[in-house]
């Protein structure tokens, strides 16, 4: 890579694995202004920084989505893939038992995994590969310029789409009762948070689900950039082309929540999620309780954020394949094909 | 009455489920084992139990074993399919069936024989109730044996192979061929057909091309496959997972490669691209439909440059098709899969042999160009039984092309680029994930990207990009197999074919000398991109039979876009019916479209039609003709 | 200094998300309504907000209104791309940029203006401080004007189409231009470049192809759509969304129509296709990598004769490729889509009417022929203004082919089958759901089929089902719409093209004819399969010259599959970099491939030429240059 | 369609529709002898006669597989479309905007539905189209010889795959989860309870998942035929061609299982599965007692059968998009082709 990285100051702190912050980096950010997939870049930079992890010992996926451009903005210094719409899971999952010592962080949106990539979604969680999995849930295609994800609420009503008619899916839910072995959601307005599950989701030996709200400041929104200012009343036909994004920030909680605190976050938009915490006591073990509290949540129209689950008696992907002890794209011809000898009982199989 | 040696077919139609393929198998490797020539082609229906099923096995003396459209020798052993079984009987051939299908049997141009096989079976109170019609299979064998001569000791020794010498199935399943022998002694012969041992199979061995790719992808070195089931390419997946613990087995019980039963076909590719990416030998198998849905896969890793294997096992399409039928039907679409400019590379095994060689050099070929490689075998291949010499081992190292080590890296670091072409030829340098050089890590994308893979959108470098693959493709020449070229005397055209239809091509070649005295060259193509010995045999010939199980002549298109210059000289030769090639249609193809001429005159209407002028006879009856394909094309034949 | 009027091009470099799009379209359109013949091209980037995006707009009196390559004005307002515009404007050329970019301007060859927007803007209190960039934008437009000759009530008219009369937003941006326009009256005109007002597009209209094949689609009786997102496709579907309300609007409020977002492509096709086969007319939308996905379907909905539209707005490729970069690049992929042998009916839109036109007769054809209707559009004409004729109703009614009633099935039924070929067409009857005849019901499948549609894998049953599809595909000729011809007196060669590239093409022979005097008829090719026209243009002429906008020269691949008779004459033009096609680059690479001759001498070589002789000179360096290409390519231009 | 019926005695019972039983039947079956697939389509004939549907109301569709193939044995005078492998939705979704009036009837396996079409499933679900969605789920691909599919349970061993290393789907889980507003359970072999939750889910409005378990008689067995009979212990390895199968009957529940009841059911390999009534009393309109019951029955390895949940107030997709009264595929050029004048409406808009 000969991307130039941002210099790193004279001083700047050195972790355990010798090195600063700026070797997590990536390349600059081409993501809007105040999007909420920045701030989880961050987060996952300051997480590796801090865990001391080795950015060659880990490789990066995604598929395709404003979301999955974000491995390009952060760890520079690390394999990654850039797969296709969907597809990051089965990509991870074939790259992955190269070397069963890397870990895997793939980054995906609510479109790349709830609408189309549905399907391999569902499938990485029954393998239990090793693999941190972001979901940057916005409820909209960011990329696609604003259409409904299958993640948006039924009911709501973009600009060019109408209403959206259709339930919505609930990916920590879905991860769950797919029997994924951790399962956590969180706020891209929450970097605390985001960071200490993203710890948590490091050190699990497994599939990690981590949904994260990261709304959309450009599209995510009832009305586009030219009706909610001045002149907004008078002007009240949609523009056929979204091309004036207002500068907005990204929404950040001025407080850190308390456990089993509810509270309502308002969107760009004026609409508002409200974000539960998980109680005191609550007891990730129980997947029974789990499936309650989701359940208790969706009637409320709560997001509860926090670990909802956690299983570590499973093993891993690469685990049941019982692979060699070294990385398997290390072995060399010696390791790989069979001795002369060899031809022999192969032929002698045959009649 | 004649007497016919060693030169005939035969043709057994039961239901399937009922566990005839053990005796046909039976059948077939006696005869081996006799030293005749000989194969043996299931003709199954796409369901698991109850409907006509046929196996037909080719004997020859000469080699010629390709699958033949009469039937010389019938056994039905099915109700429902007896009537069409029996009218399938060449006049003057054989026709044994079972005596409890009680239907008239009412042609006066062959030799019938009743089968008593329930009585036999019962007679025999060592065999349980539920097995008898299992067993009744093994009559049939022994009354056939007897019939035309097959040695009792070779039945008696494939028993044995098949049942991996366990003595209890061997003896119940000889017993019956030994009743069926009996009995038969006591019938009169009437019937030409005769069996004499030969020395003409001494050294070599009867397989299938799946069981032989899967052997030979494990000499390649496999490490990762993911694969979805699907008629006919399953047996492959399911062949390494039986195979790879014996030939790769490690004292600690640990394991060098994995095979994954994937969700679907979008997956199987993806995963096999992943690992193809992380640098494992990878690859996946496939037929018709699962290829369809690998498309955009297909055109993520040619445009990012990963090295994966792509076996399709082809059945015949459009669609779902005959699923249980063999074709070369796929191959134009391979050809051209995914959207946007692209060229596959393609080898296109003919034999078992082939199979176990490509099993192992695609992962080479792919690895060296870093490009998807697709091997197109068929059902016929595939599944059915061939003979073959030993498979050999492999001569050569294995060649994992331009992978850098830490080490190399550090060497060259000041000029690596992943998309860098640093030698000219197009193909750049890879590094693979858990390599430690700080420079050796890359962001692969199947969007736009510059030679050091970062994203851009750059007119310019996008259109380099392209060109360089272009010229990847061009350079990979070099590593394709070369054509087999098959040269008579006095050839004065030439005969292109690949696949399955070697046996056929060699056969109609055969007769259409002997019949016609049209004697040809034949240049069987085994990989795109065309290496130049395909521009060589083009040039030579003035009229050239492009013979294809398909129905459009995919492999005359291609060479029509590859060759503008010969492609007035083309004649294709394109059938597919589902069944495995035979001589017939092959030699009814080219006589259809064979010109004979005078060399002057006939050059001088070439010209004219190269130049496509109005007043030429020749050039307004080649357009008639091209505009008739829609009506006629080749339906007449067979 | 020379004055240049009406024929220059203008490109403004700024970044998206900036809302210059409303700015840049008020430029084209103020040009537009001064009668004077304009195009205006976007582009932009594969991103939301932030990086360098271009509007570039072509000013031609003459009606030549494609992409210009160079730029004679440039605009630019972006500190990102500052270098890189200063840079593309043409010697002597005018440069006009935001003075808030503190970069060197270290060109003397061009006039450069400096533009105080950030000033201007401020001056003005009613602008609120969040808007001042988006207003700025108008301050270059009313620059611009002032400096080139903008009709200032043309801008104001331009303003209030795009703001549908709300008075607030028309005034505030006018208030920007008039300042703009204000400032540049107190500095020097240095540049050559004004506008004349002509009457040149009168009764012309402006609009975006995918909006035109939405509308028509409208009237083509849509009564489902599926769709996935994908740019550029998205805006289609968008577009029906937006129009069918407006358009089909019933006093009870209730809907003829349904348009699904779907999960996929895979559903958004399995959706069309479900519908299409239950007698809606039925649509998708999509572009590349949603086709890719959609080959399976494809060719279940080929095989068992279903009737639905694909539109594909293509966008270059191969994978991910330059999502917002235009192509035509998924012919061949189209053209041989899916495993098996297949054939698709492509319609190839040139211009947006066009779009509109084939927005209807996309259904027609698709009913009639039972079988995928693909239209081909691309990112130029489906997100780009074109100017056209204003769209006429239909001017036929609605065909729905052969569909049966329960009173026609009463007429006929002892003679009908779902697959039957009544009419020696190839073109089966169909029923559709809810049909109550008793004999109407019948059950699709993809896999083999009767004339019944009952199951069967029967061989001769396969093989003459195939046969009928393709004498079907011959049929449907007579239902494509016929190629569009240029000629031009004493043509020496042709010229073949398609899609976007009319514009290129026809500026590109008149150059041509001028500069060095090659005269050639231009066949513009809207349909496959090819309808007679292309025989009879092939036949004419010598050297055939085919221009595309895709790497491998995909039409002339095509083309020689389908008429290798010809093959030895065509000439492939092939270029894409992603940027809507210009003149330069056809007229070039024209230029590098045409053999000036003797008519004597040429005609010998050329019979060498398809003879294959070893001897002949022109031969060899033909098949040198089919070595060479992956070598040199196209590159070399541009 | 000129497929011959089977013939209809001179005295069969008429439905109030007018009809025979046998004029709800398809070709003969070429299924397996024994597979619980033939009599789930005997109780479809059933379920349509009782309730007096008109064939010719009813479309019927499928994807691949064994199951699959089914539909061609019920229902000949019906519309059906056979598809592709794992996209039956998406094609039933399409077709049914045809006529609002009519209903879908689909059939599709477990490999159909669980794995390769796990995403059109989950996303028909979303939709509520107006299906009854008959899942013949045997926890292995039928029709390609006997793989696992993804609801194969965790550990099991089949010959020539191994075991299955992965966590099983669980249809009836999923579908809930996915807000299906009809989800059930039963076995095949207790026709009256398959027959009963036939007839409920076809008077449903929306989409209805019938996931009914279907024993592969030939292929989800532990050993294949040859060894489970006499000459078995003899001969320990496989066979390389499963190309006999032994006749074998269908598993038919002998007597039909009280509400709550808990019963195992041999199959068979010999092994069992445990089915468990559904409680007297249990409130199907409670989505939170489902996934109640759904987590307490996968903790004991019961399969619950019966109506799970049932929630009839959501619109089916066809009502959300407010169609005109009568079939739309009936509507004609009057109706689809705006008036000349609206050229000039069209035209007005562009500028
Ligand atoms: C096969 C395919 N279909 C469609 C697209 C177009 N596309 C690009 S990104 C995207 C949606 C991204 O949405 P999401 O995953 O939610 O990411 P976000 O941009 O919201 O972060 C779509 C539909 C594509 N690239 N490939
Ligand atoms: C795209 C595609 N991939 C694979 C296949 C091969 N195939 C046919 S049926 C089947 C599995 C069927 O399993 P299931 O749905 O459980 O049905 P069953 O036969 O068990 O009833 C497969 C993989 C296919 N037809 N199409
Ligand atoms: S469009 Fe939305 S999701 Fe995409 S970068 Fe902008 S704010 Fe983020
Ligand atoms: S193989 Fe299994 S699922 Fe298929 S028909 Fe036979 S018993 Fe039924
Ligand atoms: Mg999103
Ligand atoms: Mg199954």
């Amino acid at each position: 890579m000969t991307e130039t990285l941002p210099m790193a100051g004279a001083s700047a702190p050195v972790n355990l694995a010798g090195l600063t912050k700026n070797d997590y980096r990536g390349a600059p950010s081409t993501l809007c202004q105040g999007c909420g997939h920045n701030s989880i870049s961050n987060q996952i930079i300051s997480a590796l920084f801090e865990m001391n992890v080795a950015p060659e010992d880990v490789m990066k996926f995604s598929g395709i989505g404003c979301s999955s451009k974000s491995p390009t903005y952060f760890l520079n210094r690390t394999f990654g893939f850039n797969s296709l719409h969907g597809r990051m899971p089965s990509i991870a999952t074939g790259a992955l038992f190269a070397n069963a010592h890397m870990k895997g962080i793939g980054v995906s949106g609510d479109g790349d995994t709830a609408s189309i990539g549905m399907g391999q979604f569902k499938h990485v969680m029954r393998r239990n590969a090793n693999l941190v999995y972001i979901i940057e849930n916005n409820g909209v295609y960011g990329l696609t310029k604003g259409q409904f994800s299958a993640t948006a609420e039924k009911g709501l009503h973009l600009k060019k789409q109408g209403e959206n008619p259709y339930m919505p899916v609930d990916i920590c839910l879905e991860a769950l009762v797919s029997n994924a072995t951790f399962v956590a959601r969180s706020f891209a307005g929450n970097p605390k948070q985001v960071k200490e599950l993203l710890k948590a989701s490091l050190a699990h030996e497994g599939i990690a689900v981590l949904d994260i709200i990261s709304p959309c400041v450009t599209f995510n929104n009832q009305e586009n950039a030219f009706h909610s200012y001045a002149w907004g009343k008078d002007h009240e036909e949609p523009l056929h082309e979204i091309s004036y994004i207002a500068p907005r920030n990204e929404i950040i909680l001025e407080r850190e929540m308390e456990e089993g605190e509810i509270r309502e976050v308002a969107l760009h938009d004026g609409s508002f999620v409200v974000l539960k915490n998980l109680e005191k006591g609550y007891d990730p073990a129980n997947r029974f309780e789990a499936l309650r509290i989701m359940e208790e949540a969706q009637r409320n129209n709560w997001l509860i954020t926090g670990l909802i689950y956690v299983d570590t008696s499973k093993p891993t992907l690469t685990t049941v394949y019982n692979l060699v002890e070294g990385p398997l794209n290390q072995l060399t011809e010696a390791d790989l094909r069979p001795a002369y000898s060899m031809m022999d009982k192969v032929n002698a199989l045959m009649f | 009455m004649n007497s016919i040696v060693n030169d005939f077919s035969i043709t057994i139609g039961t239901k399937n489920g009922s566990g005839s393929s053990t005796a046909n198998n039976t059948i077939l490797r006696a005869i081996f084992r006799m030293g005749i020539p000989v194969s043996g082609k299931n003709l199954f229906p796409s369901n698991i139990q109850g409907l006509p099923t046929w196996y037909t096995i080719r004997v020859n003396k000469d080699g010629f074993v390709a699958r033949k459209e009469q039937n010389d020798i019938v056994i039905a052993a099915n109700p429902d399919s007896f009537a069409r079984d029996m009218a399938s009987v060449v006049p003057g051939g054989a026709f044994l069936y079972a005596d409890d299908i009680k239907q008239a049997v009412n042609r006066q141009d062959i030799v019938s024989y009743p089968m008593p096989i329930k009585s036999i079976v019962r007679e025999d109170p060592s065999v349980p109730a539920d097995f008898r019609d299992l067993v009744g299979n093994m009559v049939y064998v022994g009354i056939l044996a007897q019939l035309i001569g097959i040695d009792l000791e070779k039945i008696a020794s494939a028993l044995t192979f098949h049942f991996k010498g366990k003595q209890k199935p061997i003896d119940m399943n000889f017993n019956a061929v030994r009743a069926g022998a009996q009995w038969a002694r006591t019938i009169e012969k009437k019937d030409p057909y005769h069996l004499e041992s030969m020395d003409k199979t001494e050294g070599l061995i009867m397989a299938d091309g799946n069981t032989a790719a899967a052997k030979r992808s494990i000499f390649g070195g496999i490490q990762f496959a993911a694969w979805y089931p699907i008629t006919p390419a399953s047996s492959l997946a399911e062949a390494l997972n039986d195979f790879l613990p014996q030939l790769r087995g490690r004292a600690d019980g640990k394991h060098t490669y994995a095979v994954v039963q994937a969700e679907d076909e979008l997956a199987a590719l993806g995963m096999a691209v992943g690992a193809g990416w992380a640098g494992l030998r990878a690859m996946t198998s496939t037929s018709g439909p699962g290829l369809s849905l690998m498309t955009e896969f297909a055109g993520l890793a040619y445009y990012t440059e990963t090295p994966v294997v792509i076996w399709n096992v082809q059945r015949i399409g459009p669609s779902t098709g005959l699923p249980t039928r063999t074709s070369q039907g796929d191959l134009t679409f391979t050809h051209f899969i995914g959207h946007g400019d692209s060229h596959s590379i393609i080898l296109l095994p003919g034999d078992i042999n082939e199979c176990y060689e490509f099993g192992w050099r695609a992962f080479d070929i792919a690895e060296r160009v870093q490009t998807p490689v697709f091997v197109l075998s068929d059902l016929d291949i595939g599944m059915n039984q061939w003979m073959s010499k030993p498979f050999p081992h492999p001569n050569a190292p294995m060649d994992r092309g331009k992978l850098l080590t830490e080490k190399d890296l550090e060497q060259i670091k000041s000029n690596w680029g992943r998309y860098l072409d640093r030698d000219g030829d197009g193909i750049p340098y890879r590094t693979i994930p858990g390599n430690k050089h700080p420079a050796s890590a890359y962001f692969t994308r199947g969007s736009g990207h510059d030679e050091y893979a970062r994203y851009t959108e750059d007119s310019n470098v996008y259109l380099k990009n392209m060109e360089r693959l272009r010229r990847k493709h061009y350079h990979a020449k070099k590593y394709m197999p070369k054509p087999v070229r098959h040269s008579a005397k006095d050839a004065s055209v030439g005969v292109i074919g690949y696949g399955s239809t070697e046996a056929a091509i060699l056969e109609a070649r055969h007769i259409l000398a002997q019949e016609v005295g049209i004697h040809s060259d034949f240049l069987r193509i085994r990989a795109l991109p065309f290496t130049e010995d395909v521009d060589t045999f083009l040039e030579q010939f003035d009229q050239i039979f492009i013979i294809e199980m398909n129905r459009d002549g995919q492999m005359d298109q291609i060479l029509k876009t590859e060759y503008p210059q010969h492609a007035a000289k083309f004649r294709s030769v394109a059938y597919q019916d589902g069944l495995p090639a035979s001589a017939k249609w092959i030699r009814e193809g080219i006589l259809e479209k064979f010109e004979k001429r005078k060399e002057d005159g006939s050059s001088n209407k070439r010209r004219a039609a190269a130049r496509g002028e109005r007043t030429s006879p020749r050039k307004s009856s080649r357009a008639a003709t091209v505009k008739a394909r829609g009506k006629s094309g080749t339906s007449k034949r067979k």
